[in-house]
């Protein structure tokens, strides 16, 4: 019998190894897998690559990950600080040691979709003509230049849903979605969190994201942001 | 003497332009006071690019819920009749031409509708784009709120941007704290402005030639 | 106060002319809008441009649309005819009359997407290759060849769902949902048939499709598909 | 002498293959027979990429719902657990990699694992390609289920593909009513034959050479 639930945060969070490159969803509080994300914090995998919406928060949950220096690169559409004060990875940034690729937020959402559907690029106006278009391929299309973006994959997602059951099925509250479907498939190996465990299995129309896409199922209720 | 609206009083002018049944995405800040300001009854939909069709009022302390946030992470509530998508939906949502205005904080306006609201340029910081690019580019309309002068009393609506651009070409209209100016063919067109000013007044803190409509009309905001 | 109820199909389908894109949803039955379809067969619009998965349907209820040559291109995955003898669009077809534009169902699906989310062309490998890949550009993306497909869109979308309420909003049973949600974001004007119409907003857990992508709604209870 | 497998035989057989836990696309005729012959309480997740994931029996009479159609146009119930998605999330599934194991069916396959299976080019009939290609190119493993000839008695087990290719290269295993033959770095190897069945027999059945597994199997299925 299918049943995807891993009893703990290091079973959750086995096979994320130096080098990987792990897709992390959350948006201003709502669906992150904060216990996934402190559990990571306290392995000791380096040279990670993180694809974040924004990386203010990953340091707010694992700040030894920028202080210990074990994140390589990330792919975001934000890396500023929250301080006036330079940020550990804004000092490591402008030291050339953190690698940046910046993408406007609904290029960074479509490149990842692209990844987990099967697309490699795409065209898209957004950007075209500024700061980050540099060094992009641009083509005009119906008279306006476009730009091409590349697919974002992962190895690993982490996302953080109210409730799942033994498929792996999600369904997400308010704002919970975000980032996390399409990061959990454009990943090879997709963790949620859930706040709740549905025994029974959800039912077709309380199913935001099917149970294909989640590999490992960790029940974390009360811990979530 | 003349009086520069507060940043209320800005979020109250630029709201009075949006229309009923119109799919608004409002930027932080400014921007995202106008909705407490749309003419009572009328019903506008405000989308979020975290996910939300249909934003209501911001959430009272008893009504929070931190798993239903906007795109400024303020907790909110649903209005009537609200969808729930995620971040790819959204941004397709967004780019593909399905918001019929959106209004964004500016740092500068060129008088050819450039943008650039993204990066000042801060030195030792990490920039933040977010959904600004995605907004600009494929929004019907591209509004802008800001104070027509930055702190130290330099112009914002400029011949060309200084900073990076944001999109080129996409603004129609700038709300600021002495004026309400549009963006046209020719540049920039002055359709409001603060009583007690004159022309030569809102010229000399203004960069890019201004053109004055002939209907030119006072900006008079309720107290807010 | 938004309420894009319509009171006929004639109203349901008004705006549609002579040259007119038309985008119809609709798989083996499900959420077909047949009272849209047989209201558009009673118009007399020509030189129709029609984006639909499998033309087959589209005869079985508007026959006179190939009868009376009334469609001039077509966007599809499948236009074979159910019998043996062929039908007046396969004739039309290889008389030259009727343009064609094959698409693997993916691909169609896609392209359609990428109409309504602003993406006016994008990558594949599916057809590379083979027969459906000529003439379109070929580029190699992880040592994989992939087309270039570029986006649909319409003038009018036709979709059909079980329920929609006063914005638009849609709530779909099953397997209706299909093309339905895709046309209607990449078409201008987007027309829904709902078997039942709530006086009440659908509540945001019921909501398929947001009604901020649907222009008419046309109450069509007993007659669908 | 020997028996060839009927049709429910041939997608019984393919369905011995499908294992626990796995996703599969079951294309028109004898595959989407094989959802019924899977092995009694093995849990498989079959998508039918009009909008379903985890598609149950088909529907009895009284069952039925017209709103609730697979791929094939059957009436069909779901399984637990099931989803229900738009068209353009399905296709996103099948050609983003997240169907294990597709099952179609085969007008010819050639010894490299090129397949055709979408175009017969009829005189007078247009064509049909459906999702065929989207499988054929996305699925992690494709597998065929056909006669091993025509009903002329030509091969389809090819040295190279004569109709249109759905995709190049991309069978891995071949059910038909005289064996089961998978697609290996040099051709055909022949893991399943009839009992009763020679090997000269089998390869005069078809234009590629063949190699025999040395742990060849009879091909015994139940009466069905």
């Amino acid at each position: 019998m299918i049943d995807k639930r891993v009893g703990s945060v290091s079973e959750a969070i086995q096979g994320i190894t130096d080098g990987t490159t792990l897709m992390v969803s959350g948006f201003g509080g709502a669906g992150v897998p904060v216990d996934l994300i402190k559990g990571l914090a306290q392995s000791e995998v380096r040279d990670l690559n993180i694809v974040i919406n924004a990386i203010r928060f990953l340091e707010t949950y694992a700040p030894s990950l920028f202080q210990d220096r074990r994140v390589k690169s990330v792919v975001c559409s934000a890396f500023r600080g929250r301080d006036r004060e330079p940020s550990n990875y804004e000092r490591q940034w402008q030291a050339g040691e953190l690698a940046i690729d910046l993408s406007p937020q609904g290029s960074f959402s479509e490149r990842i979709r692209a990844g987990g559907a099967g697309i490699p690029a795409f065209f898209t106006p957004t950007a075209a003509g500024t700061q980050l278009a540099e060094g992009k391929e641009v083509r005009d299309f119906e008279g306006r230049p476009c730009i091409l973006e590349t697919a974002i994959k992962g190895d690993f997602a982490f996302l953080r849903a109210a409730e799942g059951d033994r498929f792996g099925n999600l369904r997400f509250r308010g704002t919970q979605a975000n980032f996390g479907p399409i990061m959990a498939m454009a990943s090879k190996v997709a963790v949620a969190e859930v706040a709740s465990f549905s025994e029974k299995p959800l039912e077709a129309d309380q199913i935001h994201l099917s149970g294909v896409f989640i590999d490992r199922i960790l029940v974390a209720p009360g811990t979530g942001a | 003497m003349f009086k520069p609206l507060n940043r209320n009083q800005m979020a109250w002018r630029a709201a009075q332009d949006l229309e009923e049944g119109t799919v608004v995405n409002l930027g932080m800040g400014m921007p995202v006071l106008a909705a407490s300001y749309a003419p009572f009854g009328r019903e506008i939909i405000f989308q979020s690019e975290n996910g939300i069709i249909g934003a209501g009022p911001e959430a009272s302390e008893n009504e929070r819920d931190p798993d239903l946030v906007d795109a400024s992470s303020r907790f909110v509530t649903l209005a009537p009749g609200a969808a729930l998508i995620e971040s790819a939906a959204s941004f397709a949502m967004i780019r593909g031409g399905h918001i019929d205005v959106t209004m964004l904080g500016g740092f500068e306006v060129a008088s050819n509708g450039d943008l650039a609201n993204w990066d000042m340029q801060v030195p030792n910081k990490g920039q933040l784009v977010g959904g600004a690019m995605d907004l600009a580019f494929g929004a019907g309309e591209v509004r802008v709120i800001m104070q027509h002068q930055t702190k130290d009393g330099s112009p914002r609506l400029l011949n060309a941007c200084r900073l990076p651009l944001t999109a080129p070409r996409c603004v129609t209209r700038i709300y600021t704290d002495l004026a309400v100016v549009d963006v046209e063919e020719n540049g920039f067109l002055v359709r409001e402005m603060l009583q007690g000013m004159t022309q030569e007044d809102l010229q000399s803190r203004t960069e890019a030639p201004l053109a004055f409509a002939r209907d030119i009309e006072p900006l008079t905001p309720p107290d807010l």
